[in-house]
């Protein structure tokens, strides 16, 4: 995690007119819609070329869980376009460890590489931001 | 008489569990159904609270619901109950009256 | 034994009326009735014809409408909790009605069981 | 709060297919919907000549709060129908009392009688019910 | 400064219509502009013209479509979304206007501030 | 940079106040809107939490709200500022981006 990218990159974006968008999970999937409609949005998003990061924490680390199969509930199982996220450059995929260790989960149990950052750091990250698109 | 109770959110997010399992008496049935079925995984923040609940209340987890969100069932605390939908309804047949958490 | 049931969110935001819709054919393929569906608060919703969800998705409305046919199930969408948000007859979906509250008090009465499906 | 109301009471409720309605308001007022349209099930109930309780635990006790202002927020003041309760003949009450401790909160501060519970005796009350609604 | 705002719920259900619709009447008394309210996930609902409340509660979407009609508000609401719930152009009440996700990223691209009111 | 943090469950019910408290660095506001406005009550079972936050954080509360829920303003949390919603709008441009814990 680059914390703090410097002055040099910060005048970048600003020429080019790029924000830097964070996307907060933080919403156990199927119980609710959030996980899936926000997904939605994090892939347009990838179209404005906007410097894009996606958090997860609270229950939102259990969007990530690999192994979901929705037939019997009659659900669409949306959970592969995480993995797709990639193919659009959004690559910047951070899961709070405090809400892992909670919900009995590590890093192995997720269905994409993510990186680990402890609340504190959560806690900077959303600090550099300029616009935070919670769900 | 003898309820079912059923919760339906994270045990995480919300405090509806612990409600149900302090009104809960001897002897009822807890269902965990949608995102109430984290509650039934072992090894998490919540676990010892469901094996206490354990001494007193049957806990049943909906399979399904697991399943959708890749919970593995051999991780289910020891002792709850993995039922269908069909045992939900038998579940619900079995005892006096259904009172749902929402 | 009958079976009525109690929806209270709409489709797709939460997972109550496929809770909901899961138990119903449930309970039919294990020989019980549903004596009637109240679809109450944000679940009038569920009555909206119009919804068009993605292709690889389910439709929740039309599950209802077909289920309701094929087994004579009793869709009754409060009338209140319904002008409140705009479902009338002019968008309501096959075998739905719009009806009052009391339909809900009299299924609590008739039914063996009430089974509540919320947010 | 009369417990266990006996055989013959429950006979009485059997012949005239009365059930025991009860009401579980465990909602704030306001930020959702549930406890204004919670209250509009329960006058319709006073028509069906049903045996009802109301009880109120968790937020559900916020609800019966003295002096709601709704005015600048621009949403209707449903509290007076709490008051309008006794006259369709509405007059079991109860309301959680580890659920106002736990909100700072006394009958003192409630817009009608009502009778306060213990924990336990709510859970008693509940097991003696045909027909639960929860909102 | 240019406000952005994000509706997650539907009227009366979740007070976060109400809220935001505050919020941005005092922005607006305050001299600042709203540059967009983009309404997603159950806050498409707010665009149904059928809404009908009872008449001692205020009408949210008539709310919307008139301080939209007042300061020329632009009232997005999600195509996706929408599609999923049943809000169509048939129902759609005045001044909202159907279109897609992009349009929540560009506001949050153009407006000095985007605020979410959700669940 | 500094965020304006809003709320809008209730502390009782929810563990979205937690959330945002362990994740609210020094200097940073939280606005309490809804019925998060709960929280900002004297009193309460987790008053105390709130007064902690006090000290790193500047909480408020939206006055609308605590008016609607018939919460009386002399029993908010002594370190809390009311505002209407203007204030809001005030805080909203004072701050470099507003997170909201929906």
């Amino acid at each position: 995690m680059s914390a703090d990218d410097g002055a040099e990159a910060a005048n970048e974006r600003t020429e080019r007119n790029v924000k830097r968008f964070l996307f907060v999970n933080r919403k156990a999937p199927y119980g609710t819609i959030y996980a899936l409609e926000a997904l939605e949005v994090v892939l347009i998003s990838a179209a404005f070329d906007q410097d894009v990061t996606l958090v997860f924490l609270d229950d939102g680390v259990c969007q990530l869980k690999k192994g979901q199969q929705t037939k019997e509930t009659g659900m669409k199982n949306f959970s592969p376009t995480y993995r797709a996220l990639e193919g659009y450059d959004i690559e910047k995929l951070y899961v709070e460890k405090e809400s892992l260790e909670h919900r009995g989960l590590t890093a192995d149990d997720l269905l994409v590489p993510v990186k680990v950052l402890t609340t504190e750091e959560i806690g900077a990250l959303m600090d550099q931001q300029d616009i935070v698109i919670s769900f | 008489m003898t309820i079912l109770h059923t919760i339906n959110k994270s045990p995480f997010q919300t405090t509806d569990l612990d409600s149900c399992l302090r009104h809960a008496r001897k002897g009822s049935a807890i269902l965990l159904i949608e995102d109430a079925v984290y509650a039934a995984m072992g090894n998490t923040g919540i676990s010892e609270r469901v094996g206490e609940a354990l001494k007193n209340t049957n806990v049943y987890v909906l399979g399904p619901d697991l399943d959708a969100r890749g919970l593995e069932r051999e991780r289910v605390v020891r002792g709850v109950e993995i039922v269908d939908y069909g045992g939900f309804v038998d579940l619900a047949v079995e005892h006096d009256h259904v009172q749902a958490w929402v | 034994m009958k079976f009525g049931i109690l929806i209270n969110e709409g489709p797709y935001q939460h997972q109550a009326s496929d809770s909901a819709y899961q138990f119903a054919k449930a309970a039919l393929a294990k020989g019980h009735q549903i004596y009637r569906v109240f679809f109450y608060h944000d679940g009038v919703n569920n009555a909206n014809r119009l919804t068009e969800p993605p292709q690889d998705d389910r439709n929740v409305t039309q599950q209802w409408s077909q289920l309701a046919a094929e087994h004579g199930i009793d869709l009754v969408v409060c009338v209140a909790a319904a002008l409140r948000r705009g479902i009338k007859d002019e968008i309501l979906a096959p075998r739905f009605r719009i009806s009052g509250l009391g339909q809900l008090v009299e299924t609590g009465i008739q039914a063996d069981r009430l089974v509540v499906f919320g947010d």
